[in-house]
């Protein structure tokens, strides 16, 4: 059901889901808070990659809306965590 | 503490076109993936993100939250009053009165898998609206009261 | 090469939810919290449901997060351990 | 400090454990009972007008949960506003 197309989308697919858990191993292991809030932004940019890759292997082009949603809504809760440490640390 | 200029003026580009995603996925809540709840919650994160953007400014003046309450009211007695037209009309409570009547959302779908037109679906995109617009309250409410009353004078007592 | 990738999330899945508990910082906490919220929206997408994917995503993404810095800024960030 | 990590392994280990045998036996996407998916995917569409089936089931078929639903958000505000309003600055305290 799922090979109907042929491999470059799935080898990027699998490419990016390995990058998450090299981004997860930043975010677990991080020392300071910055690095772990910049590791959280990598994994949202990755599964919104990852959303559109497979947007493109389901052929279904209503699943885009989803990840166009992630794309923008990713923003504001790293808005967020920035506003909380720079008024901490300045 | 005031923001810096990229925020705010980021903020501001963004906010419209957050609102107009939000009121796309409430409109289109039974063609497309989405529905009330999710769109109201879309619009309250983009309150959300003008409450942080211009926190220097008056928040009561920005947003005001006795709007915000009367609006969702406003939703709620709509979400119940399209339930309870069908029990005037003669037939069970929150059955659908609109469908295949040719009324406003009220042209017969053909059966199989296709786009759909937008004028479909009954009593549904009403019911979408309402708790829509019930959802975008509640949650700002929620978020500018919490902010309010934590943060008094907006999170400047570090510098 | 979906059971592969589904295999890649649900261990990282497992691995914020636990590092989520385990956390004495509480923007920490918060930062794997937000991870694991992404992650399991990213499961929800590849099992063909993008309603509760949306839903998730606004919920999760934005407002849980807000809801999350404000009271971090009310009670202070150090856990008081006994 | 240690051997509670040593707890906590072992439990998060043993629950995994069960939850791999259990899920062992099931196949996935095709539940024992199905007789009212068949009946909403059959007659979702005609009977409701909309194609998105998610929909037609919490905004038609099932309504009464959304109803709940709206009622429990709507005592969320209302509890969140009872908790905070002596936290505000009281010019809207004093209004009402």
């Amino acid at each position: 059901m799922i090979l109907l197309f042929p491999e470059p989308f799935e080898i990027c697919v699998l490419v990016l889901a390995v990058l998450i858990l090299v981004a997860l191993y930043r975010l677990v292991a991080g020392p300071t808070s910055p690095d772990r809030v910049v590791a959280l932004d990598a994994i949202n940019t990755l599964v919104v990659g990852i959303m559109f890759a497979l947007g493109v292997i389901f052929r279904e082009n209503i699943f885009v809306d989803v990840a166009i949603l992630y794309a923008v809504l990713s923003f504001i809760g790293t808005i967020y965590y920035a506003w909380y440490i720079g008024g901490r640390y300045t | 503490m005031k923001q810096s200029n990229i925020v705010r003026i980021t903020a501001d580009i963004m906010f419209p076109f957050i609102m107009i995603f939000g009121a796309y996925v409430v409109l289109h809540g039974h063609l497309t993936p989405g529905g009330g709840f999710q769109g109201g919650a879309v619009m309250a994160s983009g309150v959300v993100l003008l409450l942080i953007a211009h926190c220097d400014k008056d928040i009561k003046t920005l947003i005001p939250t006795q709007i915000l309450k009367n609006v969702e009211t406003f939703g709620l007695l709509l979400f119940g009053l399209s339930a309870l037209a069908a029990v005037i009309l003669g037939s069970g409570f929150f059955t659908n009165w609109l469908v295949n009547t040719g009324l406003l959302f009220g042209t017969p779908v053909e059966y199989g898998p296709n786009p759909g037109y937008l004028n479909t679906g009954g009593v549904i995109p009403v019911m979408n609206i309402a708790v829509g617009l019930e959802v975008l309250a509640a949650l700002s409410v929620i978020a500018v009261i919490m902010f309010r009353s934590t943060e008094p004078d907006c999170g400047g007592e570090e510098q | 090469m979906i059971e592969v990738l589904q295999i890649i999330i649900l261990i990282g899945l497992l691995l914020t939810a636990i590092l989520a508990v385990l956390q004495t910082d509480l923007l920490h906490a918060a930062v794997t919290l937000g991870a694991f919220s992404f992650l399991l929206a990213l499961e929800f997408y590849i099992l063909q449901a993008p309603d509760v994917a949306i839903a998730e995503a606004g919920i999760g993404a934005a407002l849980t997060t807000a809801i999350f810095i404000f009271a971090i800024r009310a009670v202070g960030r150090k856990e008081v351990t006994s | 400090m240690n051997r509670k990590n040593g707890i906590t392994v072992c439990i998060i280990a043993i629950i995994a454990v069960v939850l791999i045998y259990a899920q062992s036996g099931i196949s996935f996407g095709d539940p024992v009972y199905q007789d009212m998916d068949q009946y909403f995917l059959l007659n979702g569409q005609v009977q409701t007008g909309g194609n998105n089936i998610c929909t037609d089931v919490v905004f038609d078929f099932r309504a009464f949960d959304t109803l709940g639903e709206a009622t429990v958000l709507f005592t969320a505000v209302m509890g969140v506003i009872v908790i905070f309003r002596r936290l505000m600055k009281g010019e809207e305290y004093e209004a009402e």
